[in-house]
């Protein structure tokens, strides 16, 4: 008899604001299903995406979220990228029970039953990334500017680098920091004062958690401005070969970007990877990114952890999720942990004139992500253990 | 030679035009006459297409412009001076005047003296703006606007209101020099019952959309002309 | 709810009969039916009312009350603000602060005097712009007081130099462009970017549960009934009538002696509470406020609303709000890939071929068909001499 | 800590000056040179690194094609022999002696990897080798590239420079940064002098020369008196520097902004279409851009490649103004007289332009590269960084409105088009074909938007959005200067550019562009009707 | 300069001695040109008066600066005994009791003739008066009476809009008449109006005159001899003659400027 398909609900804006970079996503989502359909399905059953378009506006995020689950009864989503988005449909998962894969790097601090992050946290990106930048290899960095755009995942990992930086003996009149509003895309001013303050000697590298669309006129400034990596590093946290591919990097090589995947890792499954999407998505030109990178872990976690379980019901994969492995493009085994974030290696690359990152320095092997960071006082305390006998994202003690 | 065949004009659902019928001639000054909203405006909109007509004829040098566009009949000789003047208000005097040359070939795009001899006042303001001019300014300068395009037929809708008295004698004057020059059909509407009068060769009275009376100015009677006008 | 277009006939009563009949059918299914199949009728059955319409609807409703609150300023008084929905974002904050403050230890901090997003930024006390409002009322108060007092002051000092026209549509435009910039920022203590989100319970009702939602849906439509009589009796009123004059002819409404400065800004204050307290409906219902909402397309879209429905009809504006935001929820689960292409069509088609609305069509229908009965009988009258 | 660390770690560097002291040009050296090559291309960070640095002292210019291609990426690996090889396009040369291989399979040979530690050691070992480069271009810039790395063995070589060298221009720059060097050490006398001479100079790498002097706590007191002396002349004159810089930025964004309204001048400004989908049709110019670009990769040859932006001008302006004339012609017509109601079809028009950008293009941002001839920039005085770009910008935009306003007023073009928008039924009983004009006026308009979308291609991004970003801004400079006149809209442009730009360094970014908003609501209630606002009575009407 | 001065003809209104309204060397300029020139101008209270003068005499602009909508440069405005009008808005004037025909027929084109009318009926302006204002009888009386007078009963329903030219004028009349402001300008009444209807309208002019205190201007000179009434003349922005319009027709300077010859 013919079985009800699986579905999988697909939250990503196809439209506004955030469809530059969501869209990826949802193809990537579709891809994954596809591939599995072709291996004869899940359980036995069809998959099926239901995609929706929340249309980059947040409560219109919990909104679908809702119809998927109470009205489509997708058996999980994949969806999100900016924090705001994920923050407004976080309600919605818990009060129905319903399983979201979040795939982007964010700024930590929150650890739900029913969401799984496969994006990385601040440990997992910008620490890495700063420690590289003072090492002699790096460069011996000294002086630092710290250049975001105004939310909280910038003011977060910012908060988290100051501390780090401090601890590292980092005078503060050598440290710079700067926000901009969302979509800036007036630079000159901005660039202009990081040449000055990097006029002063001592080496200085730009730390950029600078979002989005304000990226693209950033580089160009930064390239028009005639700042180049063997004088002042740009290490950016939310660049990666897609947003690259907007921009002409020829002078921009020697820039660098810290994830835990790039396009450029060689490995067999990354080989894979990029043929099957290029073969998707029937366009040579498109590149793979992180943030796919962990749809792609994510979606082959949860397929897993379902054949495991037995079953799509939420509270039996999720059970199954702890401590399922997936061999991840990325060149090394992703782990899923209790605290529902990954363990992934970190990667820094450099800017290539062709649009890609080369691997400069990457970590002996993953990193566990921290839900709660070390460095803030009160997130210090948490812990986000989903197994018996915590059963808790956010408390000191064992729960039950 | 200008001849409305029976049209019907309809704002809306109500019926301003009813099969109305008039004829104006080459060297002749036609004059319709009626009360305040009997159609008068509306028919001279209608016959420079301004307004669009249900039904009906608007034959010009023997041909049916009833389908033509404003600009084409424009280009066909036909000038308007309308009622409420539409000046261009942003428009300087001098290029309000200019935008008389659109239907004209390029050597007749000049601007003739004897309009700044007939009203002078343009002359000394043609770098004021349109809209900055007193009424009666305004109506000068949209009657000499009206003459740049050289028309041969000159559509008028109450010419003389809000003007001087001298210079409503100059207008007439030069109303009548145009008619006799034989080369121009006027149309003109007025209220000004001794204007009309002193002007017209041709009268046609309106009530309630409808032409009641029309024919040469001796043949009409007087008196009931002026029943007309009064109820 | 009907509305006749002016047709000159001076208007006594607030409704017509067969206006309250319709007022009162709406009324009845929203507060009523609706509930009654979604709590009473069993799930499954043909007549129920799946759980995730009621906020939908409710969501729909604060909409339509929003799209009143434009009606009046933008169709009646002729402002179009292009800033209406920071009224509506304002009063969805001073909400949003409510149920924050309602969170208490609940938080992932469990700190009892500050919300997460403080606590996370290291904020060490409550800024003083947010005491009070652990209390309802106090919140509430604020809900009317905060929009009202930014439309005070702004219109105040547009509507006295005469700002009008799109020289005022982009005033406003600014003033919501400023607020979102300035929300947008952590430093402003309202959560930057992620806003204010994850509550918990409101008046002591947990606000996950389905009967709070349809509580807030009954509060939700109570609302925009008395929105919608608001808007009615004051358009029915002289003052009205002098809003008509002032959107055709604002100086000539001074020669008359009426303080035009005054009757706009009356409105606009009005408008601007209404909106506020339409925000405060939508937040709880939605579990998101967040600067998004003073997004200058997001007031484009109220007027689109309005424009749809039938701009200067109290009614349309509310169909309006319904339809696009209808079409949107719909259009975007069943076509998420082209659905702009659907919604951009609609506004074209709907100018193109209904100047006047969707309410415009249905008058110029009922228009047709008098003309066309007037025409038959005249033509019976002249058959008969 | 990790394997690359370690390696280098693991590499022992010698100093520079013991190098150069055992330098002669000798057989022995010659035989050096060729394996320092030789390790350039090798697979250690370290070995490079040495090799890089020894190249520079070594003083070879022979060096420096190898060294600028390992900089650049161009630096290949023969697997077979490790022989270095410089790869242009796809043809290979040796890097020692340069001989010609045409092309090799791709299986033969490696690239070569670099990172920034390595390219700042080559590009001071360039800088060395350069000084006595034949190019007179890259002597200058090597001269004043020195200043960055004030050793004492860069100070050597700019002594040795200093004695060949005839070019007045160039014995300038090296003398300069002959002072940096001997500012740092040397003795109390010879420091003084350098500081003497430096005073004058108000550059931001002065100060911070001087400024690290005058903190130096091993320096001797005088000099580090004398530096802070000479600090404060430097800081008032860059303080100066820094107004006038910000005022050229906030002209550079002015003109950005004038670029985006320019069109919007037109058809809102002029027609009084409330025309939403303005910013569609600046997306549209930069899509043109885009597609243009790729044509002319496929097609021009390499060094011609660049003036696809040129070429863009034209063709975006026709792509636009068609697809305007298009709109026109099928929406706004019906809408003449009920502007609101233009402002909700165009709004639709503007969602279904991106979409269908969107289903064409994909919704990825597209790279539209500065050519050559637009990147980069150059140091007007020290310390004010003109780039190239924005000054292009600038003088392009002036040029177009200049060309507008001259049609506005100067043909009957002009006059046509304000006639109908102010009175169109007025306009057509004057002769004046009301339909033609107003397609042609609304397809320049949106030809306009299609020139800007070019031009700010080369600032911003290209997206589908691309028009949401520039339209509330658009429109706030079209009304700030007073809709319908086009000076108005310059000024206004320009001046909200500038004090953008003078608020951002005080306020910062985000505050600044809030008080900019503040500023016009409380300036639009001084003048109700924006900067050059109409009086009397013909405003009325 | 007071009126008696230039008394120079017999006049049929009746003099008192109250004066209502009193410009004194008004000035206004618009980039350089004068179009008021130290205007002094007197009127009493009751009075009739036609101002007349050729196209751009500034007859139009000295209403507007009476009504409050063209600041003048020098000069002030006296109303009544010491009101200065040139420091009050529209709205404020307006409700001292001044009214206006525009030389422009403007009326509310959205609003239906019924209720132009209702909103210039004299009450009160008070933004929450009006929210709860009701039609009284006497009102409804009061519009039908003014609808009769300006033969707009059959017009009553339709928006004032649609109505020709003339019927525009009519109305706008109308809303002044019901009104009933103490002073009355008018802007050329009469033009576009039918010769029967111009004596009508005198008739109605000269009835209200005494109660209702009036300025006329107009061109048309057998209406300004209708009105039998004093008559200044106006040019170039000042007072080129007053009196009688016997005087004034005869005055070589007005034939010269303004009536030809
Ligand atoms: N745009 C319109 N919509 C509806 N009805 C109109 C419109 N314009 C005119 N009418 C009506 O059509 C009729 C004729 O108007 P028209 O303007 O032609 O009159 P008229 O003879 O020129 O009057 P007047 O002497 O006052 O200028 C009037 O009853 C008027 O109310
Ligand atoms: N804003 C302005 N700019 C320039 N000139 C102006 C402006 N407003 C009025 N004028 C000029 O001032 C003069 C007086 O105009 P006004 O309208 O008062 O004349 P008027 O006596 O009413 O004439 P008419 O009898 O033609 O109505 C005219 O010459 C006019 O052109
Ligand atoms: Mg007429
Ligand atoms: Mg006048």
């Amino acid at each position: 008899a013919q079985l009800p398909p699986i579905k999988v609900g697909v939250l990503h804006s196809l439209s506004g604001t955030m469809a530059i970079s969501e869209t990826t996503l949802k193809d990537t989502v579709l891809m994954m299903v596809d591939d599995i359909n072709k291996k004869g399905g899940l359980l036995g059953r069809r998959v099926e995406a239901v995609v929706v378009d929340p249309a980059s506006n947040w409560p219109l995020f919990a909104e679908k979220a809702r119809e998927l689950i109470q009205k489509e009864k997708v058996d999980v989503v994949f969806g999100c990228w900016t924090s705001v988005s994920r923050k407004s449909v976080l309600p919605v998962f818990e009060e129905l029970n319903g399983l979201l894969f979040y795939p982007v790097q964010y700024e930590g601090e929150e650890s739900s039953r029913n969401v799984f992050y496969t994006g990385a946290a601040p440990n997992q990106q910008a620490i890495p990334a700063v420690e590289y930048l003072m090492s002699k290899e790096g460069g011996e960095v000294k002086r630092w500017v710290l250049a975001g755009t105004d939310y909280v995942y910038p003011r977060t990992t910012n908060k988290i680098l100051e501390a780090f930086l401090k601890a590292k003996g980092v005078a503060p009149a050598d440290i710079m920091i700067n926000y901009t509003p969302f979509g800036h895309s007036d630079w000159q001013t901005i660039v202009a004062d990081i040449k000055k303050f990097a006029a002063a000697g001592k080496k200085t590298a730009v730390v950029s958690t600078i979002n989005g669309d304000a990226n693209v006129p950033f580089y160009k400034e930064l390239a028009n401005a005639g700042i180049q990596a063997k004088d002042v590093p740009v290490v950016a946290f939310s660049v990666g070969e897609e947003e690259l591919a907007g921009i002409d990097t020829k002078n921009l090589v020697g820039h660098l970007a810290a994830w835990n995947y790039f396009q450029s890792v060689k490995s067999p499954v990354n080989d894979a990877f990029i043929k099957q999407w290029k073969a998707f998505i029937k366009n040579d030109k498109r590149v793979t990114n992180d943030p796919m990178e962990a749809t792609y872990i994510g979606f082959k976690m949860w397929t897993q952890a379902v054949q495991q379980a037995g079953t799509t019901n939420v509270d039996a994969v999720r059970q199954a999720m702890y401590g399922q492995k997936v061999m991840a493009p990325g060149g090394f085994e992703s782990v899923m942990n209790t605290n529902h974030h990954l363990s992934k290696p970190v990667l820094i690359g450099e800017i290539q004139a062709n649009g890609q990152f080369e691997i400069v320095w990457q970590t002996k092997g993953p990193v566990k992500a921290d839900a709660w960071s070390k460095y803030i006082p009160e997130s210090a305390k948490l812990t986000a253990d989903w197994t018996y006998p915590w059963v808790c994202g956010n408390c000191e003690k064992p729960k039950y | 030679m200008l001849n409305v065949e029976t049209i019907d004009l309809f704002y809306g659902a109500s019926h301003a035009l009813r099969r109305v019928s008039i004829a104006a001639e080459i060297g002749k000054v036609t004059c319709v006459l009626g009360r305040n909203g009997v159609g008068k405006t509306s028919l001279l909109r209608a016959i420079f297409g301004l307004q669009s007509i249900r039904s009906g004829r608007i034959m010009w040098d023997g041909e049916d412009i009833a389908g033509l566009k404003p600009h084409e009949r424009a280009r066909k000789g036909l000038a308007i001076v309308p009622q409420g003047r539409d000046i261009f208000p942003r428009l300087t005097v001098y290029e309000n005047m200019l935008t008389g040359f659109a239907p004209l070939a390029k050597p007749l795009r000049t601007i003739p003296e004897e309009i700044y001899q007939l009203f002078p006042v343009l002359k000394s303001m043609l770098n004021r703006r349109g809209g900055d001019l007193s009424g009666g300014q305004q109506q000068q300068l949209a009657i000499a606007r009206a003459l740049i395009t050289r028309p041969r037929l000159l559509i008028l809708d109450e010419p003389t209101e809000g003007i001087q008295p001298s210079i409503i004698k100059d207008i007439e004057r030069v109303i009548k020099l145009l008619a006799a020059r034989g080369d121009m059909a006027i149309l003109l509407v007025e209220q000004y019952l001794d204007f009309a009068q002193e002007l017209a060769d041709t009268i046609v009275v309106m009530e309630r959309g409808e032409v009641v009376m029309n024919g040469p100015k001796a043949s009409l009677d007087a008196e009931r002309m002026r029943r007309y006008l009064t109820v | 709810m009907t509305d006749t277009p002016n047709d000159g006939a001076p208007r006594r009563s607030l409704l017509t009969p067969r206006g309250w009949a319709v007022f009162l059918a709406f009324g009845f299914a929203l507060v009523v039916v609706l509930p009654i199949l979604n709590r009473v009728v069993v799930t499954g059955s043909f007549t129920h009312v799946p759980d995730y319409l009621i906020p939908l609807i409710g969501k729909y409703c604060t909409y339509a009350m929003l799209a009143l609150a434009m009606d009046l300023i933008w169709g009646y008084a002729g402002i179009l603000s292009l800033g209406q929905g920071a009224f509506f974002a304002l009063g969805g904050y001073c909400m949003g602060m409510y149920l924050m403050r309602q969170i208490g230890d609940r938080g992932v901090y469990k700190n009892a005097q500050l919300p997460d997003f403080m606590v996370f930024l290291n904020w060490k006390e409550l800024p003083w712009y947010w005491h009070g409002f652990d209390m309802f009322w106090f919140a509430a108060i604020m809900v009317v007081l905060v929009p009202g007092a930014l439309a005070l002051i702004v219109g105040w000092l547009t509507f006295r130099s005469r700002v009008t026209g799109v020289y005022l549509s982009i005033i406003t435009q600014a003033m919501t462009f400023a607020l979102l910039l300035a929300f947008f920022r952590n430093n402003m203590g309202f959560g930057g970017n992620n806003g204010l989100t994850d509550f918990k319970d409101i008046l002591g009702f947990p606000i996950q549960a389905q009967s709070t939602r349809v509580g807030l849906l009954i509060a939700s439509a109570i609302g925009l009934g008395a929105t919608y009589l608001i808007c009615r009796w004051i358009v029915n009123s002289k003052l009205g009538r002098v809003l008509l004059a002032v959107r055709d002819a604002e100086s000539r409404v001074r020669f008359l002696g009426y303080s035009v400065t005054g009757a706009k800004l009356f409105v606009f204050v009005v408008a601007a509470m209404l909106s506020g307290i339409a925000g405060a409906l939508y937040v709880p219902q939605v579990g998101i406020i967040n600067p998004g909402e003073f997004s200058p397309a997001a007031s484009i879209e109220i007027a689109l609303w309005v424009a749809v429905g039938g701009r200067g009809t109290l009614a349309g504006a509310v169909i309006g709000a319904f339809l696009v935001n209808i079409a949107k929820t719909w259009l975007t689960g069943a076509a998420p890939e082209i659905w702009l292409f659907f919604l951009g069509l609609l506004f074209i088609v709907v100018t193109l071929l209904l100047p006047r609305g969707v309410v415009g069509l249905v008058a110029d229908q009922r228009e047709r068909w008098r003309a066309r009965q007037a025409a038959r009988q005249a033509q019976a009258a002249e058959a008969a001499t | 800590m990790s394997w690359l660390m370690a390696r280098l770690r693991a590499v022992a560097v010698a100093t520079a000056i013991a190098l150069a002291a055992a330098l002669a040009a000798s057989p022995a050296c010659a035989q050096q040179f060729d394996e320092l090559i030789r390790k350039l291309a090798s697979d250690d960070f370290g070995e490079k690194l040495d090799a890089a640095e020894k190249l520079g002292a070594l003083g070879d210019g022979r060096a420096i094609p190898a060294l600028k291609a390992l900089s650049d990426g161009t630096l290949f690996l023969r697997k077979a022999d490790g022989a270095a090889l410089i790869a242009d396009g796809a043809r290979y040369f040796e890097a020692v002696g340069g001989k010609a291989l045409g092309e090799l399979p791709a299986g033969d040979v490696e690239k070569v990897r670099a990172n920034n530690r390595l390219r700042g050691a080559i590009s001071a070992s360039l800088s060395k080798l350069s000084l006595f480069s034949d190019d007179r271009a890259t002597r200058l810039a090597a001269a004043r590239e020195a200043f960055k790395s004030p050793t004492p063995e860069t100070a050597a070589a700019l002594e040795r420079a200093l004695k060949s060298e005839k070019d007045p221009e160039i014995l300038t720059a090296i003398r300069f940064s002959l002072n940096a060097a001997k500012v740092r050490a040397g003795s109390v006398e010879d420091r003084l002098k350098a500081i003497a001479t430096m005073a004058g100079t108000a550059d931001p790498q002065v100060k911070n020369l001087l400024t690290g002097v005058s903190n130096d706590k091993d320096a001797p007191p005088e000099v580090r008196k004398a530096a802070a002396e000479a600090l404060v002349s430097i800081e008032r004159t860059l303080a100066i520097v820094g107004v006038a810089e910000n005022v050229f930025q906030g002209i550079s964004l002015g003109s950005v902004l004038l670029l985006a309204a320019v069109g919007l001048a037109i058809t809102f400004g002029v027609m009084g279409v409330i025309n939403m989908a303005h910013g569609e049709m600046i997306m549209l110019g930069a899509y043109t851009a885009y597609t243009v670009q790729i044509v002319c990769r496929a097609l021009l040859p390499k060094e011609f490649v660049g003036f696809y932006l040129v070429i863009s001008v034209p063709i975006a302006f026709v792509v636009a103004g068609a697809v305007g004339i298009l709109i026109e012609r099928t929406v706004i017509r019906f809408l003449y007289g009920r502007p609101l109601d233009t402002m909700l079809a165009t709004w639709g028009l503007s969602l279904i332009l991106q979409q269908a950008v969107r289903s064409i293009f994909d919704a990825q941002n597209k790279e539209v590269a500065n050519p050559a001839w637009m990147t980069g920039g150059f140091e007007l005085i020290p310390g004010f960084f003109v780039a190239w770009n924005r000054l292009y910008i600038i003088v392009f935009c002036l040029m177009v409105l200049l060309a507008i306003v001259a049609l506005l007023r100067r043909t009957s073009f002009g006059l046509h088009m304000r006639a109908v928008t102010q009175n169109r039924d007025m306009a057509a009983a004057m002769g004046i074909p009301t339909a033609r004009i107003d397609a042609l006026t609304f397809g320049l308009g949106s030809g306009l938007a299609g020139i800007a979308g070019v031009a700010l291609s080369q600032v911003g991004n290209v997206s589908p959005n691309l028009g949401t970003i520039y339209i509330v801004d658009s429109f706030l400079v079209v009304v700030f200067g007073g809709v319908g006149n086009l000076l108005g809209t310059l000024v206004g442009a320009l001046s909200l550019g500038i004090i953008n730009k003078l608020l951002e360094p005080v306020a910062g970014a985000v505050l600044g562009k809030v008080a900019v908003l503040v500023f016009i609501i409380l300036f639009i209630q001084r003048r109700p009707r924006g900067l050059f606002a109409l009086k009397g009575r013909a405003a009325d009407s | 300069m007071s009126a008696a001065q230039s008394e120079n003809g017999r006049t049929t209104t009746p003099r008192r001695a109250e004066t209502l309204l009193y410009l004194d060397g008004v000035s206004v300029s618009f980039d350089g040109f004068k179009a008021l020139n130290e205007l002094s101008l007197v009127i009493d209270r009751g009075e009739l008066r036609t101002v007349i003068g050729p196209n751009g005499a500034g007859k139009t602009t000295m209403m507007d600066v009476i009504t409050g909508k063209t600041r003048p440069d020098e000069g002030t405005v006296i109303y009544g005994a010491d009101t200065d009008l040139t420091r009050l808005d529209e709205s404020a004037i307006a409700n001292l009791g001044i009214g206006r025909k525009f030389q422009k027929p403007t009326v509310f084109e959205n609003l239906t003739v019924f209720e132009n009318l209702e909103l210039a009926a004299r009450d009160s302006r008070g933004i929450f008066r009006t929210l709860l204002a009701k039609l009284s009888g006497t009102d409804l009386a009061r519009i039908d009476e003014t609808l009769a007078t300006t033969g707009l009963v059959e017009h009553r329903h339709r928006q004032a809009g649609a109505l020709s030219h003339g019927q525009k004028q009519w109305l706008e009349i109308g809303m002044l008449l019901i009104h009933e402001p103490q002073i009355l300008l008018l802007d050329e009444p009469v033009a576009g109006m039918t010769d029967h209807e111009t004596e009508q309208t005198a008739q109605l002019i000269r009835r209200l005159t005494g109660k209702h205190t009036l300025v006329v201007v107009e061109h048309d000179m057998q209406f300004v001899r209708d009105l039998g009434a004093r008559v200044t003349v106006l040019h170039e922005g000042s007072v080129l003659a007053e009196g009688s319009i016997d005087h004034v027709q005869a005055h070589p300077r007005v034939i010269e400027v303004y009536l030809g010859r």
